[in-house]
């Protein structure tokens, strides 16, 4: 017997319960089990960056994804969580037109993912793996660690750091964080009748 | 490990064998953990209100009160609501109790006891911990009551509101380490109780309490216990619970505590280096001897476990002490105190590195800069060879084809 | 966050979200007994509370109509269940205003002894579950191991730790027993310094003092206008006790008893000992006063307590015989209201001339006081339903009847 | 053929991100709950997140070959700009809430042609 | 035994009995027992004898007697190899083997080339031809009853024996109305009765036996002009059996439709008969010695396929004499070197060019008939009418058999057919079985159903042929044949319990009959394609991979018409949600109709163990005898035309490439053409689980929301209606118009004449007011109209928005993938070229 490559058996795993819920997420119409679905899906997704060699990105996944974006999406469910929108139902056409739709793109994805011969397996030596923390680190700061060998000088000095997006991304946060609470701001209302029943 | 057992089994049942034991023995420390933290509470709670606590089983100290509960608490109904949604409602628990778990598997005991050597551990840690929040939001909603889902709501915005701050907090310990490895942390503070980052400079030293105070948050313990407010909520996000279900989310909620205290621990406290450097005088940690440094490991654990659990143990005290916090008060600490205290001590902590690269006591230590991957070579994996991570299948998974090239071309 | 805004109709909100209806009890943990809060809430706001009432009723007024007076001292004890001296004694007065009795010197002082112990008894309760309410544990033990000692001289006293039936009418069932007296004063000179360990973890707490100061107020006005007493009503400032504003029947028993109402003044309360401060928060009328009221109240009852072993002491003769079981009633009614931990406590008889009332009525107080908490709940948040219904210190058992 | 024994590719990624992705795009089209369809978008992101993190992975390719950092910075890029995107995305769905006592999408047609 | 000598008898006796069975029949019926009822059993033992003789000469004769090839999965060999294959799996080392002449039967056992890089053995073709009798000789002209026998043939014997045994005996059960007077409840005479006639028990099993003698006798011929003599019979055959109920309008509307809509067919099967005879001057298949010289006559396929030129197709000598007719009218000798330049010359207007577009005529000539035959595009209208016939007939001529006879054909002239006709034929074959299957999802009546699936089995087996997968096309036909008639049989046996052919009024029979419903269910299971994968499936799973297997080698090879194999797989699933839908609607469920369901029993033990025993076959007939490599696939192996087995390009359509069919079998096509098998099938049948099986979700709310994507197909694409509009009206307009134009023109000259004038003036009148004022209101009209229908687009559905974007992304992918690689081939190019 071939010796099993634990590295393809977790790469089952994970693919199998991403996929899996990703599914579920579909087909479930309970909004709650919806986003409880998501999360397995994508914790199960960090679990394919760590596969991946990609462990600083896994982790950001588990905590900003997973840990922040879907419990503020809970959250959301919560606060709108009355009895008719926990359950809605979607017409059986849509469904149909969805499944041939979506059906066809992923024919059409797969096709794409499975036809080029580059992206078959191959057998990577040992030994390459390097933590990817710091590197990260550094191209957000501009510089690029791993381009150091890069022939092409203007790719070797900053050019291809990611220092200005880094930045765009920080404002561009501050900003949506101001927008969303702007958008979400109090408002007053006048309680209808329970005021004068005292 | 599975090296080991590879002698005797094939090498899939090998690694499976030893993927297992390990399971086991963190599943163990969780358990065991438990037990003892909750007799610990008992005990310390009776104590401060002038009462003894449990007495009777077990013994004098009733050491064993903790597990006769635990008996009775499985030999109890295990009720569902009617109207509750009943498949989230049955797993929401084991939910909660996974995410403290899996925090575990990144968590050093000792200098390299760690069931995976991760890279981003630090990282790791404080993510899984925010996955247990979910487990307390699909309770609270799932269990169909109005008071679970007040409850539920309560733990979300607070659990992300505290992430952000405890977030700053974690940062400044791996600034100044260079590194998240917590490994690696843990042996840069080697030496004595002044090379603890708690001591590294006064703004570390703020920034400790702030993170202390964010961890009880993320960790719902009181005073902002606001998910299972008893006089609020009735039991917030567990009131529909009973029997091993509610036991589970107990579970879950003590090894969250030890973790973050094992966290402030490794991050603050110099993890399992003493306040003394007596491994040193002994010459134990520098030996070669496998024996020698096996020994030092053993003080070290018992230096880290100490002060783990003095961590919880002052969060007990805190528990018994203090009222709760009422929910916009809690985020009010969050936002108003919390955060911009923390980030006040991140740039104090950056600006601190900068002028005085060595801390506060002792100006030039050889750690000061260092690449991660330089760290990686000597010490990092003298460490791993000792220890699980090199063996444990997980590990091979994540570190690539290690599996490939052992096995998988012969 | 919101609060209470000046036109009532106006609630302010952070984002709209579902209104849901709660129901806060009659099992809920934090509820003092069997009382039902409806809330209607819109996330964490509350929008409306309404209380509902009658879980505990047990028709103790229609079986009054069918006992002696004497016979139905029992069942006085069990409507404040945590001050049963004082609904005895309350219940006795109004008989023996009936019965036009007059009491020896030495019952007076008795009453006025066992009757404050009572009330120190009562708020030691009400303070430790109010820090329970609140989300602390630890005083609510002090709190009690203290009580437990007042509860233990009871006992010696006249063999009940709750219901006593000790006060009666004519006097009460039994003298105190020799050797009470010092007991009692070393327990006033061991509580002092325990009242100061109560200040510092709740009074002066500072997560306490942010739940509570400005939560929950309630002005004087709408406090007279509910009919609120005791420390709810002075909570408020407004300066009234009936033990020196009652009945002159009922205010003759305090007759040379040195003690101030407590209540705010002028921004100040009464400077009797060493008090912690008024925080710069609390509002008058709010959560933090009243349950300050009543901590004080436990400093003046020990004074009083002090000046009645004095005075019983310097007594002789007899502590009052009590009438006989079936003793026949005078033709006609009569009223009589009293101080009690809780507020005003009135009883009402009414007789045809034998020896069992035609009518036997209660004027409860925390009926009154806990009227208020649909206009002190409106807007507050759910953590706060607790702290204000807390702090009004209800006994269900009184309310029910 | 057996998937337990042979290492995997970049296509085995692709896979995983090509479901993810339309599923995701699905859910959008068909889930009439807004929250629905924002969870729909995260599913969409997460499977081009896949398909970078593994364009990027030295593991699946030799260095030369792959992306390197580029695919694991884009990834990262990605998941905040998510987090953002769902911060104003739950924003405007609790202002259409608030406006419409309802997170039906299909209410949502004011500009109708 | 000798095979040589002995299978022309022993299939010859076995073509032959159900022709005795019918002279007999005809001479004597009704006077066969009561009412005729010994005429059933007298065809029954014909058929069967046939069968016995069938099935004896397969298992005792043929598989004794020829060595199966070498197994053709090089599955293990590539991976072991591990390398990618190409086309290059054939080399051309030729390799030719001559057997001496036995007795009379001129018989070559040819040789293939064939050496696979594998290390296959080589393998030579077995087969015999010859003749039994000449029936006239006219100059060149030979017409002969002759035989031509391979595997195929005598494994199409014995299945179409064996499924007419099974159809007979269950026809002498479904037929016991007809052994009295009976009573014809759909037609209504003038005084309002219902039609009273004497049964004719006796005339159905008449024609039965004539249809089968007429499709053995297609099957054994050895000559083309044979095959269309008994094509015709079929036809004929066919026809009397649509209209057996000829009192009913619709039934003899049907037969005449099938007829007209076949004659069709047939005139450019004649055309292609033509070329072929003024071209190669020969009708024969094989190779026969007919002058007694001792060396035979090349047949049709050595013609165009010689020995000499390893089997590959070449324009014959004879397509290149005719073609360059002027040229050797000129004078120019026909030398074989002027042949062989005449043959390299495919300039445009060259006379190879001229003489390979010959071939396409004859070739698609030929496929013509097939179309009209096997029911395919556009002439497919004629089958699913063809239902008003009794069900054994649906069964055995409209599924199993005769509609198969096109197919059979396609598969017999395989050899002749050039690259383009196949392009046309799987165009055609996709066409339709796209066309079909959507139009089964909406038909209620359950034979319908049937019959469109079947229209669309029979374009899958096209699709198969066109794409170069012969053995897949011929090995569906013959699973197809199984499962097929048992499911007609099984619809039968529905109809026959309920008295109707509406699927809404049954439901839950399943219960009532159970052996019925669940022998239907094994053959959806069968049509669906169920198996585990890679493991065993039921007969439908090995034929239909097999067909997507070689579709997707030939989408591998041809990106540009990767549409068929998207269009076959998603045709997959459409067959496993309809026939799902049907089994729901007929078995599962509550009863629709309570009254119908009291009265439904199960049928006659006569009925169903034919079922079973076809059932079992529809389960069994994919599989390899046990402990053998023996099974129909490999019968198919060695019967394939020798010279196919490699890749061959179009001639005019350069870049149109015919994958060998062996690349089918490469992992890299047939692992994920199983995959996209099963997964396909199980969509769809998931799909009628939820529709139909578990109703979460409600059908009639999926029409009334896809309202005239509904109408289009309950109206079966307007296929009727268009013709009705393009052949039928015209005819009657142009002769109404011709009656017209006497009265009208001559007449009405003068009047126009006068009426002139004053017309004029009003032209000029309206040209000023409705051409140049209409001119400038027209085009306001037109922008108004299209911004509405823009308008229309905007519908304010953020998930109708969502779709938009679904589908533009889809067209993209594929806008660029089959149609505009061009443009970004060389980026891709770089990026496969990178280690």
């Amino acid at each position: 017997m071939e010796p099993i490559n634990w590295h393809s058996v977790f790469f089952l795993l994970f693919a199998l319960v991403g996929c899996g819920f990703s599914v579920a997420v579909l087909l479930t119409s309970n909004v709650v089990r919806m986003a409880f679905y998501l999360v397995l899906a994508l914790a199960a997704t960090s679990g394919l960056f760590f596969l991946a060699g990609a462990d600083f990105v896994g982790a950001m996944q588990i905590m900003i994804y997973v840990g922040g974006t879907l419990v503020l999406l809970i959250f959301g469910v919560m606060l709108t969580a009355r009895g008719p929108f926990i359950s809605m139902r979607t017409p059986a056409g849509e469904w149909i037109l969805g499944a041939i739709i979506g059906g066809s793109l992923l024919v059409v994805l797969l096709s794409a993912a499975t036809s080029v011969r580059a992206w078959r397996p191959v057998a990577v030596a040992e030994g390459e793996a390097r933590p990817t923390a710091t590197r990260l680190g550094m191209a957000l700061l501009g510089a690029r660690v791993d381009k150091l060998e890069e022939p092409d000088p203007t790719q070797r000095e900053g050019m291809s750091g990611y220092l200005l997006p880094f930045e765009i991304v920080s404002v561009h946060l501050l900003v949506v964080l101001v927008g969303s609470a702007y958008l979400a701001r109090p408002k007053k209302r006048a309680v209808g009748s329970t005021a004068e029943t005292v | 490990m599975a090296e080991y057992l590879q002698q005797y089994l094939p090498q899939s049942l090998a690694y499976l064998t030893a993927a297992l034991v390990h399971a086991v023995l963190i599943l163990v420390v969780v358990a065991l953990g438990t037990l003892i933290f909750i007799w610990l509470e008992r005990k310390v709670s009776g104590r401060i209100q002038d009462r003894l606590g449990p007495t009777r089983v077990g013994g004098k100290f009733g050491w064993l009160q903790t597990l006769a509960d635990g008996l009775k608490l499985i030999t109890k109904e295990d009720l569902r609501p009617a109207s509750a949604d009943s498949m989230l409602f049955l797993i929401a628990p084991y939910v909660s109790l996974c995410a403290s778990y899996v925090a575990y598997i990144a968590l050093p005991f000792a200098d390299g006891w760690v069931a995976i050597h991760l890279n981003v551990a630090v990282f790791f840690i404080v993510a899984v911990l925010g996955l247990e929040v979910f487990g307390v939001m699909l309770a609270g909603y799932a269990s169909g009551s109005k008071w679970s889902l007040f409850g539920a709501m309560r733990e979300a915005a607070q659990v992300v509101s505290y992430e952000v701050p405890l977030g700053i907090c974690v940062v400044v310990p791996v600034l100044i380490a260079g590194t998240m490895d917590l490994v690696a942390i843990g042996q840069m503070q080697a030496g004595w109780f002044f090379n603890w980052f708690l001591f590294h400079d006064p703004f570390t030293f703020i920034v400790f309490w702030v993170y202390f105070t964010c961890a009880t948050a993320s960790v719902n313990r009181a005073p902002f216990d606001l998910a299972e407010a008893e006089s609020e909520l009735v039991a917030g996000f567990h009131t529909e619970y009973s029997g091993v279900r509610w036991s589970i989310f107990f579970m879950a909620e003590y090894s969250s505590m030890v973790v973050v205290s094992a966290l402030a621990a490794i991050l603050f406290f110099g993890g399992w280096n003493g306040p003394l450097p007596i491994t040193h005088w002994l010459g134990l940690a520098d030996s070669a001897n496998p024996l020698a440094h096996y020994v030092a490991n053993l003080l070290g654990l018992i230096n880290f476990l100490g002060k783990a659990i003095a961590g919880v143990t002052f969060m007990m005290w805190v528990r018994w002490t203090l009222p709760r916090l009422r929910i916009d008060q809690v985020m009010a600490t969050c936002l108003k105190y919390c955060t911009p205290i923390a980030a006040f001590g991140f740039a104090g902590a950056v600006i601190w590195t900068f002028l005085f690269p060595g801390g506060l006591v002792i100006p030039n230590k050889d750690w000061v800069v260092q690449e991660e991957y330089q760290l990686d070579e000597p010490q990092a994996q003298s460490a791993a060879s000792t220890s699980a991570a090199s063996t444990s299948p997980l590990a091979h998974a994540d570190s690539g084809l290690h599996a490939e090239e052992h096995h998988g071309t012969d | 966050m919101a609060t209470q805004t000046d036109d009532p109709r106006i609630i302010e909100f952070d984002v709209r979200t579902d209104e849901m209806l709660v129901n806060m009890g009659p099992q809920h943990p934090s509820t003092h007994g069997v009382l039902r809060l409806v809330l209607r809430t819109d996330g964490e706001i509350v929008s409306e509370a309404t209380p509902h009432i009658g879980y505990l009723h047990r028709c103790a007024e229609k079986i009054g109509e069918n006992l002696t007076p004497r016979q139905w001292i029992p069942y006085t004890d069990r409507m404040d269940y945590l001050a049963g001296m004082n609904m005895n004694l309350g219940w006795s007065l109004a008989v023996e205003k009936l019965m036009n009795l007059e009491l020896p010197e030495k019952a007076r002082h008795l009453r006025v002894l066992i009757a404050e112990m009572n009330r120190i008894a009562s708020h030691l309760v009400g303070m430790g579950a109010y820090g329970l309410d609140l989300g602390t544990f630890s005083p609510f033990l002090y709190a009690f191991r203290e009580r437990e000692k007042i509860l233990d001289l009871f006992e010696e006293v006249c063999g009940a730790r709750l219901t006593y039936s000790y006060i009666t009418v004519g006097g009460a069932t039994a003298d105190l027993p020799p050797g009470w007296l010092q007991k009692c004063e070393a327990f006033l000179d061991q509580l002092r310094p325990v009242i100061d360990e109560y200040h510092a973890l709740l009074t002066t707490n500072a997560i306490f003092v942010r739940r509570t100061a400005g939560i929950g107020v309630l002005s004087a006005e709408k406090a007279i206008d509910y009919g609120c007493t005791g420390p709810v009503l002075r909570g408020s400032g407004v300066d009234y006790d009936l033990r020196r504003d009652g009945e002159q029947r009922y205010t003759e028993m305090y007759d040379g008893y040195a003690f101030e109402v407590i209540v705010e003044r002028d921004g100040h309360y009464p400077k009797d000992h060493d008090y912690p401060p008024v925080p710069k928060t609390a509002v008058l009328g709010d959560c933090w006063h009243r349950f300050y009221v009543r901590m004080l109240e436990v400093m003046q009852a020990m004074d009083l307590v002090r000046q009645a072993i004095d005075r019983y002491s310097m007594c002789s003769g007899d502590w009052g015989t009590p009438v006989k079981l079936t003793e026949k009633l005078p033709k006609g009614d009569a009223y009589m209201e009293t101080e009690c931990p809780r507020g005003q406590m009135g009883f009402y008889i009414v007789s045809n001339g034998g020896s069992i009332p035609l009518r036997a009525r209660a004027r409860s107080s925390s009926f009154c006081n806990l009227s208020v908490t649909y206009d002190l709940c409106r807007g507050c948040l759910i953590a706060d339903v607790p702290a204000i219904v807390g702090s009004l210190d209800i006994v269900m058992g009184e309310i029910d009847r | 053929m057996n998937l337990l024994t042979e290492p995997i590719g970049v296509s085995h990624y692709l896979i995983v991100g090509a479901i993810m992705f339309v599923t995701g795009a699905l859910c959008m089209a068909t889930k009439r709950n807004a929250l629905g369809v924002l969870m729909g978008i995260e599913l969409v992101l997460n499977g081009a997140n896949v398909n970078f993190v593994a364009f990027g992975s030295e593991y699946l390719r030799p260095g030369a070959v792959s992306m390197g950092l580029d695919g694991q910075l884009i990834a990262l890029f990605v998941i905040v700009l998510a987090a953002a995107e769902a911060a104003v995305a739950l924003a405007i769905v609790l202002n259409f809430y608030n406006n419409h006592s309802s997170v039906d999408v299909d209410k949502a047609d004011e500009l109708k042609g | 035994m000798d095979p040589v000598s002995t299978l022309p008898v022993l299939l010859g006796l076995a073509w032959l009995v159900p022709l005795a069975s019918f002279t007999l029949i005809v001479l004597f019926g009704p006077r066969m027992g009561k009412a005729g009822i010994g005429a059933g059993y007298l065809a029954t033992g014909a058929i069967l004898t046939s069968a016995i003789l069938s099935s004896f000469s397969l298992f005792f004769v043929w598989i004794p007697a020829y060595d199966m090839p070498e197994p053709s999965h090089p599955v293990a060999a590539d991976s072991a190899h591990g390398g990618a294959h190409e086309a290059e799996v054939h080399d051309e080392a030729a390799h030719k083997e001559e057997h001496g002449d036995d007795d009379h039967g001129e018989q070559h056992a040819e040789s293939s080339h064939g050496e696979h890089d594998g290390g296959h053995a080589h393998f030579d073709k077995p087969e015999i031809a010859g003749e039994w009798y000449t029936l006239g000789k006219f100059g060149s002209l030979r017409i002969t009853i002759g035989y031509y026998i391979d595997s195929l043939t005598v494994m199409m014997f014995a299945m179409v024996t064996f499924i007419a045994t099974c159809i007979h005996f269950y026809a002498i059960g479904y037929m016991h109305d007809e052994l009295h007077d009976y009573v014809d409840h759909e037609v209504t005479l003038e005084d309002g009765q219902h039609l009273h006639r004497p049964g004719r028990f006796h005339r159905f099993f008449q024609y039965l036996s004539l249809f089968c003698f007429s499709m053995l006798g297609l099957v054994i011929a050895g000559n083309i002009a044979m095959v269309f003599v008994f094509w015709e019979l079929v036809g004929i055959c066919s026809y009397f059996l649509i209209g057996f109920y000829i009192e009913r309008k619709s039934a003899s509307n049907a037969a005449n439709k099938a007829f007209i809509v076949n004659r069709v067919g047939d005139f450019g099967m004649i055309i292609g008969l033509m070329v072929i005879f003024a071209t190669l001057g020969t009708f024969a298949f094989g190779d026969v010695d007919a002058d007694g010289d001792g060396t035979p006559e090349p047949g049709i396929f050595s013609q165009v396929r010689s020995p000499e030129n390893d089997y590959a197709l070449v324009v014959p000598d004879g397509v290149i004499k005719a073609a360059a007719a002027s040229e050797i009218a000129k004078g120019v000798e026909a030398t074989p070197e002027q042949i062989q330049s005449w043959r390299e010359d495919m300039e445009p207007g060259g006379v190879g060019r001229w003489a390979y577009w010959l071939m396409i005529i004859a070739g698609v000539g030929i496929f013509c008939g097939c179309v009209g035959k096997s029911a395919q595009f556009p002439l497919h209208v004629w089958l699913p009418d063809a239902m008003e016939g009794p069900t054994p007939v649906s069964a055995l001529v409209h599924s199993a058999t005769m509609v198969a006879a096109g197919v059979y054909l396609v598969g017999r002239f395989f050899p002749f057919f050039v690259p383009e006709v196949l392009l046309v034929i799987a165009i055609i074959g996709c066409i339709t079985l796209f066309v079909a299957a959507t139009i089964a999802i909406t038909a209620v009546d359950i034979k319908r159903v049937l019959a469109y699936s079947t229209v669309s089995q029979l374009g899958y087996m096209m699709l198969a042929l066109g794409v170069g997968g012969w053995s897949a096309g011929v090995f569906h036909l013959m699973t197809h044949a199984f499962f097929k008639s048992l499911l007609f049989m099984c619809s039968g046996s529905v109809i026959h319990a309920v008295h109707t052919n509406d699927m809404t009024h049954m439901g839950g029979l399943r219960k009532k009959m159970p052996w019925t419903a669940y022998t239907m269910l094994v053959g959806c299971l069968a049509i669906m394609g169920a198996g585990v994968p890679f493991t065993i499936g039921l007969s439908g799973h090995y034929s239909k991979d097999a067909i997507l297997a070689q579709a997707m080698s030939f989408e591998a090879a041809n990106p540009m018409l990767g549409w068929l194999f998207y269009v076959a797989a998603a045709g997959a699933a459409i067959t496993a949600f309809y026939m799902f839908r049907l089994w729901f609607l007929t078995c599962a469920g509550e009863p629709r109709d309570k009254h119908r369901y009291d009265h439904a029993h199960e049928s006659p033990k006569v009925m169903y163990v034919p079922l079973v025993i076809l059932a079992v076959m529809a389960v069994i007939v994919g599989w390899s005898i046990y402990g053998t490599p023996v099974g129909i696939q490999k019968l198919l192996e060695q019967a394939r035309p020798m010279g196919i087995l490699t890749t061959a390009h179009g001639a005019l359509l350069t870049d149109l490439v015919h994958p060998d069919e062996h690349l089918s079998h490469l992992e890299e096509f047939h692992v994920a053409s199983t995959w996209y098998a099963t997964l396909t099938g199980l969509a769809g049948l998931g799909l009628a689980i939820v529709f139909y099986g578990v109703r979460v979700l409600n059908p009639a709310e999926v029409a009334n929301q896809f309202k005239r994507v509904y109408k289009f197909l309950v109206n079966k694409w307007y296929f009727d209606e268009l013709y009705n509009v393009i052949f039928v009206k015209p005819v009657l307009l142009v002769s109404s118009r011709v009656a017209d134009f006497d009265k009208k023109v001559i007449d009405g000259l003068i009047d126009t004449l006068a009426i002139g004038t004053r017309m004029i003036a009003r032209l000029d009148d309206m040209i000023d007011r409705y051409f140049v004022d209409g001119l400038i209101n027209a085009f306001a009209g037109w922008t108004y109209a299209v911004a509405l229908w823009f308008r229309g687009a905007e519908t304010g559905r953020l998930r109708q928005y969502v779709m938009f974007i679904v589908l533009g992304t889809v067209v993209l992918f594929i806008l660029i993938t089959f149609y505009l690689s061009a443009p970004l081939a060389p980026s891709l190019s770089t990026l496969e070229g990178r280690p």
